[in-house]
């Protein structure tokens, strides 16, 4: 040992020049580079690392991967704080800082350890059975369960780092570099296929970096070296370590997390933290390796309890030696090599219990020639200690192993390694709902048959012989590698000079029994993290919850933030016992992804904040923005919603922008209307289809106004279409809808009528378009516009004309979307802004002013105007809208939506209609959204009549204006109706027309 | 994350590209009006909902902006085809076929 | 009637319980051999299917009664929603629905004796557009005046009741406002099936578990039984309520629905200390969340527009979802997703349920609740047993028969329901 | 524009790229992988007509000097670069300078049922090149540009980060990237943002 911490003084995978100081619960610390905190953590000598949730009981670090269920740490303060990392895959670096997520008010007093003399009555579900009176504390009760569950913390501010995302293809992606991994790859490259091969640990290896200085480890790390070289100099192999395949999806499509910055610091200023891969690969191979099984026996919870493997990690790996004295207890050949590395390492071995009635491998004899006290037929059924281990209880055990044989003796020791034996690693395999199989000889679930999906190898299929996880790992990559397109199926790569000692069968055990039944035995823990026992399994089956499914849900096995991957295998073997059926019967819960958890910020990538959603801009944008203006959202795009001069409220600027429409002149940007260009001899009968009216007679010049419907005969899309030429025409959508028209026309197009010759083609931005508005409107535009007679005469309203505005080949439309005279100038959008500021300029004298979507709002309404989707929702008619007259009856075509307003239900009289409503007081503005009753004085539930779609102030009427939807609306005008609002005043409102200004529309004809 | 063959761009695409656009072969009634709210009702609504073979039609809407035919299993997803609207592939499927 | 005794759940009996090692804990539900009939078969073990059998043995009296599920109790998507509850729906139809159910949600625990863990947190939709802030006036006006509490709250009220929201004015799409309602909350979705299920056992139902339904029987066009993978059971009455597979229930009557089965996802974070006290949930930029008393973040993720009985959905709808997430609260980015799932919904053109006799004389249905029926879940079951116990529609679900696809009287709450909640 | 030459005398009008704005924030040219390049005062033409019509076919190849190329292609000359976008439809990216008026020019040759659209505002055209520029492509969609499956001369429409585009392969490092001008201010930040630490430079021709 050096430096007062349990060090050996040679050997493992780190650097021991670089001392790396950390803290731990406020208390400082150092380890080496190429620690990990928890190896860090043990050579430093903490043994409590987390307190249990439910028991508040001591525990200490267990594993040394993914499946540590215990050591969960929180990282750092402030914004970049992370909570709920595993110190097992937590690499050290110069100042971290890292606090237990338990123990209250600190790891070594815990209260709710005081809890632990409770623990026998809080069984699981006991929250479903009680905290039920009186009533109304459940919500008190509530308050402190929440308090007291849940590990780490939120941070309290925005992420102050930013992450990554790529999208990737390959033809072999590997899952593990472990042996196999590693084989399966280089197979796979040499066969010239593009291969990714991901690993979650820091470099490539997998349990190889866990083996120690023999001559037989030293050739596998030799062998390790070569082919990862090998991999390193291939052009088309993408090495990711630190990365964590999460995720297995539909049509071999992986999701993997590579923590690109966590290694080096707490946060990663300038460069992306963590980096979503997202994987396309034609064929995958699952090399993900086989995961120790600890064995459950009482207090098996102990610090100083750990997994055989982990022990040897940490020996190897981090010359970290987790104690003095060791007690292994075994069910196969493998966690021998375990104790002979011990002995390598100077320490003491107390005895290897080995649960099988005899063990003569080679391993075995190895470890009996050494002189190790090997015990078989024996099995540690209860851990001894206060804090930490102390000691071991031994006891013979029947072959079976299902009873003891023997009184109990105990044996003194500090650390107890145990080996259960292993469980192939099928997660990834299982996650698109392929059910893995029990596999009797491998003592573990194998991956289930997949069609065309990923195929395991090495550990991951049940092959613990490392020369032959190699062997099968390079036919494997060879084979992939075909299917993938690539070579010719067969291996290239030598076979690799592995020698591996034979390893005799182990047994099948899982929970070891005790003096005592499981019910009264001290607590043997099967998931650490959600402090379940092997009794509490039993408990759930003998309260009828006999589902694996169930007794997860019940008892929270499995539920935490490991998944589970230490104890649900042992938990299905308990509970198969406890049911007396086999444990292929049983059955494995569900697989979900995250393999291992993955960072929101990570699957959100760089889309937030400003990129979150793109905003779509016009080409007169800047121009806007210049000014000031204010932004709507609608859709995507940003538009101006009112231009505020200096000091103005946004009631004011309205009021202006109306009011300059309606005396003078306004322009409006108008660009964001969806445009879509009709081509062909059919165009005409095609609108006629879609549309309620008919275009068969619309001639070239002219405008007409439509209504689209869905089959169901409800309102989707409304816009005004021009005849272009013959057999050309466009066609205008609503802003929202514009896509979605497009798609429908398409849809119509090629699916029904795809003998109808017609083509679309979006021009939503290739025009610009700058809409003059009002009394002075032909004037302004008659200043940048020579070549077309502007007068009322030569361009009535609803007529079309290219032009030349501004020096920019135009088309203006003569429609009106607001009553007053109105020239809609369109020019390509390389030009937009040009022409708009000739048209502003060409205005000044008119005092011209730009205004904004409320502006139009409120002059649309005061017109009766609808907007589909805030006066109609979806379940509107046309007739509904008061709009019969665009409805053509007798057209030959049923057009679409046509026959669903025969249905009785649109054919009934009362359905709500839209109305206009006159407040009885003209400066009430009603909410939009205001319901309608008849009487204010009814009880509740009160008889709704309908509800306000549109309301404003009109300052051209100077009083308020509403349209609304109002049942059988248009038989009751001048009726009275109220509005109960949240303050509890009834607000009276008078039904009326829909047209509130220049009720015969003359503004618009001068 | 399903990755689905165009048959006009003719190759694997991925399924952020496309739209699902429902149940595929479902032909508008030549005259609605001729049909009673049942039958209409039940071609505006009501539909196969298999679990097994499906034929569903997709939009490559960030492709080629074609409407085509794809049969899936809608348990295993499996693509079995893709074909172009107005063909009906020889060799019918086994209608929603059961599984597990 | 053959109402077995049964051991009442309390602080007590944990007590009693504890001192003899738990060891005499009485089960929760037997596991019986099917009988040859029964007047009713309930086909879906779900919280709708266990209630509406709760509900026939309780109120109607009706004992003779089996609910046969294919898998475990409580596994399909009761067992794998957000647990949004709430009764604020537009429409007058769907209102009194859903507060039928949110009253019985209110006693439910004691009813059953059964924990149910309902945690009214209060309910918040945001609002990040105008057109969102007119349907959510509109919608809260409706609901005041059916006697639904409910309450739209400005910007800043919403910041002091969520202090880690991003209420800020420069997000993409900033929130506007929100409506409110404090008598929402969420419940223990699994407690929820087990409370019914021990409830519905102790009247005397019958929970055959691990039994498919293959078929549905019929004699003379009159539905009389169904088909299982364990042999034919007889049943005078028979109620579907399978939610994701409704279709292919249906499918074995020779029926249609107007039903599609859709993935739909959900996820959890690792777990936190209290961080956020209510449920919040956004239309616009589409997600919700809210946590749970283990202290993960329960998080609903989008649906997939496609056809599927997976039980899983695509990854990049969880991405969006996890983007939304962050733009909403920009401290959990730093937080990790634990694990992900999907289950199967039944999607109805208006976002409504179907509670409906067939055209199978018998033969009833009970689905559509897509996206959001867990809330229903109590309201669902009593509306139902009503109408299996009388053979005629209860007045309150008498709206949602599959006629109005007919008429076209659709009821549709795709504004209050739109999202999967 | 196709119509210049009618443009009057008393206006002389200002033009605005898509990119106008952007190009003026993200100059960086020093040590960037990636060069955003915009190619203004080209004309666009959004070609619809069945594939089989010869005669639609023979006049492309009569006025624009390029043949229709295949699915998932593009064909150069030196007057005209098209595109494959449909089974029926293509996008002409005409030079101004070289060819004023093929609007006219193909209207007056094509028969049958065929569609030609100006949209040369409707899209911005830009040359990506640089030693950035495969793994911008990756990260912004969801097509494999990996050149044993995407050489020189193919082209795909695909999805760009929240958008869409046209993207096509001109050589090693070096792609054309079509985009629809209300997005060109969303995509420029974004690929800006996607290359914060190798360094972006957006210029014009
Ligand atoms: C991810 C997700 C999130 C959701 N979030 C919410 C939310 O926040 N709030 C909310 O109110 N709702 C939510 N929902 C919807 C809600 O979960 C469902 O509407 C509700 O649980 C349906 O209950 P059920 O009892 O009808 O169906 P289920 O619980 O699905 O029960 C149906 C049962 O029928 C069984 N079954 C099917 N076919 C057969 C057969 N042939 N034979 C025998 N048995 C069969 C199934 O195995 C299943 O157990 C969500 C749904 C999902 C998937
Ligand atoms: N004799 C025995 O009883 C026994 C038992 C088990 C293993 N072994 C030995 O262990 C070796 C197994 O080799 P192997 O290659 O199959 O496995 P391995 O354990 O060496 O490698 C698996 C690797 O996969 C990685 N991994 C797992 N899931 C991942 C994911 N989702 N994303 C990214 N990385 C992931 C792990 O970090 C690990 O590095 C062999 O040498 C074998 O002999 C022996
Ligand atoms: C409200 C709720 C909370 C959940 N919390 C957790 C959790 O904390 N940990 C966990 O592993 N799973 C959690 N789950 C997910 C379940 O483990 C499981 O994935 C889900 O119920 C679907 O079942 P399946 O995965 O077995 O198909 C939760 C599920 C729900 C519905
Ligand atoms: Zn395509």
């Amino acid at each position: 040992m050096s430096d007062s911490q349990r060090r050996l003084p040679a050997g493992g995978r780190l650097d021991r020049k670089q001392k790396v100081s950390f803290t731990f619960d406020g208390r400082p610390m150092w380890g080496l580079a190429g620690d990990t905190l928890a190896s860090a953590l043990l050579a430093n000598g903490v043994e409590t690392v987390a307190r249990s949730f439910k028991y508040g009981r001591r525990r200490g670090i267990v594993g040394h991967g993914s499946e540590e269920p215990n050591a969960i740490v929180q990282l750092g303060s402030g914004a970049a704080t992370v909570p709920n990392l595993k110190a097992t895959q937590v690499e050290l670096y110069e100042g971290l800082e890292a606090r237990s997520v338990s123990g209250w008010p600190n790891l070594d007093v815990d209260v709710i350890a005081l809890l632990g003399v409770f623990a026998r009555f809080l069984p699981p579900g006991f929250y479903y059975k009680t905290f039920m009176a009186p009533a109304r504390l459940w919500m008190t009760y509530e308050h402190f369960i929440r308090k007291a569950a849940g590990l780490g913390r939120a941070p309290q501010n925005p992420d102050p780092d930013r992450y990554d995302k790529i999208n990737r293809h390959c033809d072999v992606l590997v899952i593990g570099g472990g042996p196999a991994g590693l084989a399966a790859a280089r197979e796979a490259t040499r066969q010239g296929s593009r291969v990714i091969l991901v690993d979650e640990q820091s470099e490539m290896g997998g349990s190889l970096l866990s083996l120690g200085g023999s001559e037989a480890d030293a050739a596998q790390l030799q062998w390790r070296d070569q082919t990862l070289a090998e991999l390193e100099a291939s052009v088309d192999v993408l090495l990711l370590p630190r990365s964590t395949a999460f995720g297995y999806y539909d049509h071999n499509f992986v999701g993997i997390l590579e923590r690109l910055e966590d290694h080096r610091g707490l946060t990663s200023p300038g460069r992306p933290r963590q980096r979503l891969h997202r994987v396309r690969a034609r064929q995958i191979i699952m090399a993900t390796g086989a995961q120790e099984r600890p064995l459950v026996f009482a207090n098996n919870d102990l610090p100083g309890v750990m997994l055989a493997s982990s022990v040897r990690t940490y020996i190897n790996r981090y010359a970290v030696i987790p104690g003095q004295r060791l007690a292994l207890c075994t069910t196969n050949d493998n966690a021998y090599q375990l104790a002979l590395d011990w002995q390598e390492a100077g320490c003491d071995i107390a005895v290897i219990a080995d649960t099988r009635p005899e063990a003569e491998g080679v391993l075995p004899r190895l470890a009996r020639e050494r002189g190790i006290d090997v015990r078989t037929g024996t099995a540690i059924i209860e851990a001894s200690g206060r804090k930490c281990v102390s000691g071991a209880l031994l006891a013979p055990i029947h072959a079976g192993g299902k009873s003891l044989t023997g009184p109990a003796t105990p044996v003194e020791c500090d650390l107890i390694a145990t080996s259960g034996g292993w469980s192939p690693v099928v997660h990834l395999s299982s996650h698109t709902g392929i059910r893995p199989i029990w596999d009797d000889e491998a003592i573990g679930f194998v991956p289930g048959p997949h069609a065309d999906g990923p195929v395991a190898v090495g550990s991951a299929q049940g092959i613990y012989c490392p020369l032959a996880c190699v062997e099968q790992a390079r036919t494997e990559g060879a084979a992939a590698a075909l299917r993938a397109g690539q070579g010719a199926g067969e291996s290239s790569s030598p076979s690799p000079d592995i020698i591996a000692a034979l390893e005799e069968p182990a047994q099948a055990l899982f929970l070891v029994p005790h003096t005592k039944t499981t019910s009264r035995a001290p607590s043997q823990f099967v998931d650490f993290q959600l402090d379940v026992t092997a009794a509490a399994i039993e408990l759930a089956a003998r309260e009828g919850y006999e589902s694996v499914e169930h007794v997860k849900r019940y008892t929270a096995l499995g539920f935490g933030t490991d998944q589970g991957k230490l104890g649900n295998i042992n938990g299905v073997a308990i509970l198969a016992d406890t049911l007396n059926q086999s444990i292929a019967d049983t059955g494995t819960t569900m697989f979900r992804p995250a393999y291992t958890p993955v960072t929101f910020g990570a699957m959100a990538g760089g889309e937030v904040g400003d990129l979150f959603d793109p905003e779509r801009y016009t080409a007169m944008h800047r121009w806007h923005s210049e000014q000031g203006a204010a932004w709507e959202n609608v859709g995507q795009w940003k538009r101006p919603w009112y231009f505020p001069v200096a000091g103005e409220s946004m009631e004011e600027a309205v009021q202006r922008e109306c009011l300059a429409v309606r005396n003078s002149v306004g322009i409006l940007d108008a660009s964001t209307l969806g445009k879509i260009d009709i081509q062909g001899p059919d165009a005409a009968e095609f609108l006629t289809r879609v549309y309620t009216n008919s275009y068969l007679k619309l001639a070239p010049g002219k405008c007409r106004y439509g209504l689209m419907l869905h089959e169901d005969g409800m309102i989707f899309d409304d816009g005004v279409t021009a005849c272009l030429g013959e057999s050309h025409y466009l066609m205008h959508t609503t802003t929202g809808g514009a896509a979605g028209v497009l798609g429908w026309l398409e849809l119509w197009r090629q699916t029904e009528w795809p003998e109808l010759q017609v083509y679309f083609t979006s021009v939503t931005d290739h025009w610009a378009t700058a809409t003059l508005s009002g009394p002075n409107a032909r004037k302004v535009l008659a200043r940048v516009c020579h070549d077309v007679d502007l007068s009322d005469e030569a361009f009535a309203f609803m007529d079309w004309n290219s032009a030349t505005v501004a020096g920019v080949p135009a088309r203006i439309f003569r429609i009106s979307f607001t009553g007053e005279l109105s020239f809609e100038v369109n020019v390509p959008a390389n030009f937009g802004r040009h022409v708009w500021e000739r048209l502003m300029e060409a205005g000044k004298e008119f005092n011209i002013t730009p205004y904004g979507t409320e502006a139009m709002h409120v002059l649309r309404a005061e017109k009766g105007f609808i907007i589909v989707g805030q006066d109609t929702d979806g379940s509107m008619t046309p007739d509904d809208m008061g709009m019969d007259w665009i409805v053509g009856k007798n057209k030959s075509f049923s057009f679409l939506g046509k026959r669903s307003l025969e249905r009785s239900d649109t054919r009934r009289t009362n359905r709500k209609q839209l109305v206009g409503l006159r407040t009885v007081e003209p400066n009430e503005v009603l909410p939009e959204g205001a319901q309608i009753v008849n009487t204010p004085d009814q009880a509740v539930p009160m008889a709704m009549q309908g509800h306000v779609t549109s309301s404003y102030f009109s300052p051209s009427l100077g009083r308020s204006i509403a349209l609304a939807v109002v049942k059988g609306g248009r038989n009751r005008l001048g009726e009275k109706v109220f509005c109960p609002l949240a303050d509890g005043r009834n607000v009276a409102a008078v039904i009326c027309q829909t047209v509130f200004y220049d009720p015969d529309g003359e503004r618009q004809h001068v | 994350m399903l990755q689905i063959y165009c048959p006009y761009c003719q190759e694997l695409r991925e399924e952020e590209e496309f739209s699902p656009s429902g149940e595929a072969h479902i032909a508008r009634p030549r005259d609605p009006e001729s049909l009673s709210d049942e039958q209409w009702g039940d071609y505006l609504f009501f539909r196969k909902n298999p679990r097994g073979l499906h034929r569903e039609m997709w939009h490559h809407s960030a492709g080629c902006r074609r409407y085509f035919n794809v049969e899936r299993d809608t348990v295993s997803y499996v693509i079995a085809r893709s074909y172009p609207i107005g063909e009906d592939p020889a060799g019918a499927m086994v209608e929603g076929h059961d599984h597990e | 009637m053959p109402t077995r005794s049964r051991n009442r759940y309390s602080a007590l009996s944990l007590l009693k319980h504890g001192l003899s090692h738990h060891e005499n804990w009485q089960r929760a539900w037997r596991n019986p051999t099917p009988k040859q009939s029964y007047d009713v078969v309930i086909v879906g073990g779900g919280g709708h299917g266990l209630a509406t059998a709760y509900y026939l043995a309780k109120v109607h009296g009706i004992t003779n009664v089996a609910v046969v599920e294919k898998g475990y109790l409580g596994g399909g998507n009761t067992g794998r929603n957000t647990t949004i509850i709430r009764s604020n729906y537009l429409w007058d139809e769907a209102a009194h629905l859903y507060e039928l159910s949110m009253k019985l949600w209110e006693g439910l625990t004691q009813e059953l004796n059964f924990n149910v863990m309902f945690s009214q947190r209060g309910v918040m939709n945001l609002g990040h557009t105008l057109q969102d802030m007119r349907d959510i006036e509109r919608r809260v006006n409706a609901n005041r005046l059916n006697g639904i509490d409910g309450e739209v709250l400005s910007t800043a009220e919403i910041q002091t009741k969520i202090p880690l929201l991003n209420c800020s004015p420069d997000s993409r799409y900033p929130i506007l406002g929100a409506s409110w309602q404090p008598r929402g909350g969420t419940a223990r979705h699994d407690a929820v099936a087990w409370g019914y299920a021990r409830g519905a056992d102790a009247l005397g139902v019958d929970l055959i578990q691990q039994t498919e339904v293959t078929g549905i029987r019929r004699q003379n066009g009159v539905a009389v039984g169904v088909e299982t993978n364990r042999g034919f059971i007889g049943a005078a009455r028979i109620g579907c309520v399978t939610a994701g597979n409704s279709g292919v229930l249906a499918g074995m009557a020779g029926l249609r629905l107007p039903l599609e089965s859709h993935p739909l996802q959900a996820l959890v974070s690792e777990p936190l200390k209290p961080c956020l006290d209510t449920v919040v949930m956004s239309n616009a930029v589409h997600g919700y969340v809210s946590q749970s008393d283990k202290g993960d973040l329960v998080i609903g993720a989008g649906i997939d527009r496609y056809n599927g009985y997976g039980q899983r959905g695509s990854l990049h709808v969880v991405e969006h979802t996890l983007q939304a997430i962050c733009e909403l609260f920009p401290a959990f980015s730093r937080v990790r997703m634990n694990r992900q799932w999907g289950g199967i919904v039944d999607t109805c053109p208006d976002a409504c349920p179907i509670i409906s006799a067939t055209s199978v004389p018998g033969l009833y249905f009970n689905c559509g609740w897509g996206t959001g029926g867990f809330k229903a879940t109590p309201g669902s079951g009593f509306v139902f047993a009503d109408t299996l116990a009388k053979g005629k529609l209860h007045s309150l679900a008498a709206p949602f028969t599959v006629d109005r696809f007919h008429s076209g009287a659709l009821i549709d709450e795709h504004g209050a329901a739109g999202v999967a909640h | 524009m196709s119509e210049s030459a009618e443009m009057g005398q008393r206006f002389a009008p200002v033009l605005e790229s898509p990119l106008h704005y952007v190009r003026a924030r993200h100059r960086n040219p020093a040590a960037a992988a990636v060069t955003l390049s915009e190619r203004s005062a080209c004309i666009l033409l959004n070609l619809r007509g069945s594939p089989e019509n010869e005669p639609f076919r023979e006049s492309v190849r009569a006025v624009l000097h390029v043949e229709l190329p295949e699915v998932g292609r593009s064909a150069d000359s030196e007057l005209a670069s098209i595109y494959w976008l449909g089974p029926d439809e293509w996008l002409a990216v005409v030079d101004q300078a070289t060819l004023a008026e093929p609007v006219a020019a193909l209207r007056g040759a094509i028969q049958g049922h065929v569609s030609i659209v100006d949209v040369s505002s409707a899209q911005s055209l830009l040359a990506v090149q640089g030693a950035g520029v495969a793994e911008l492509l990756q990260k912004a969609s969801v097509y494999d540009f990996h050149p044993r499956e995407f050489g020189p001369g193919r082209c795909a429409q695909t999805t760009f980060a929240k958008a869409t585009a046209l993207v096509r392969c001109v050589g090693e490092e070096h792609f054309e990237l079509i985009v629809r001008r209300s997005f060109i201010d969303y995509v420029a930040r974004w690929i800006v943002d996607a290359c914060a630490e190798s360094g972006c430079h957006i210029s014009g021709t």
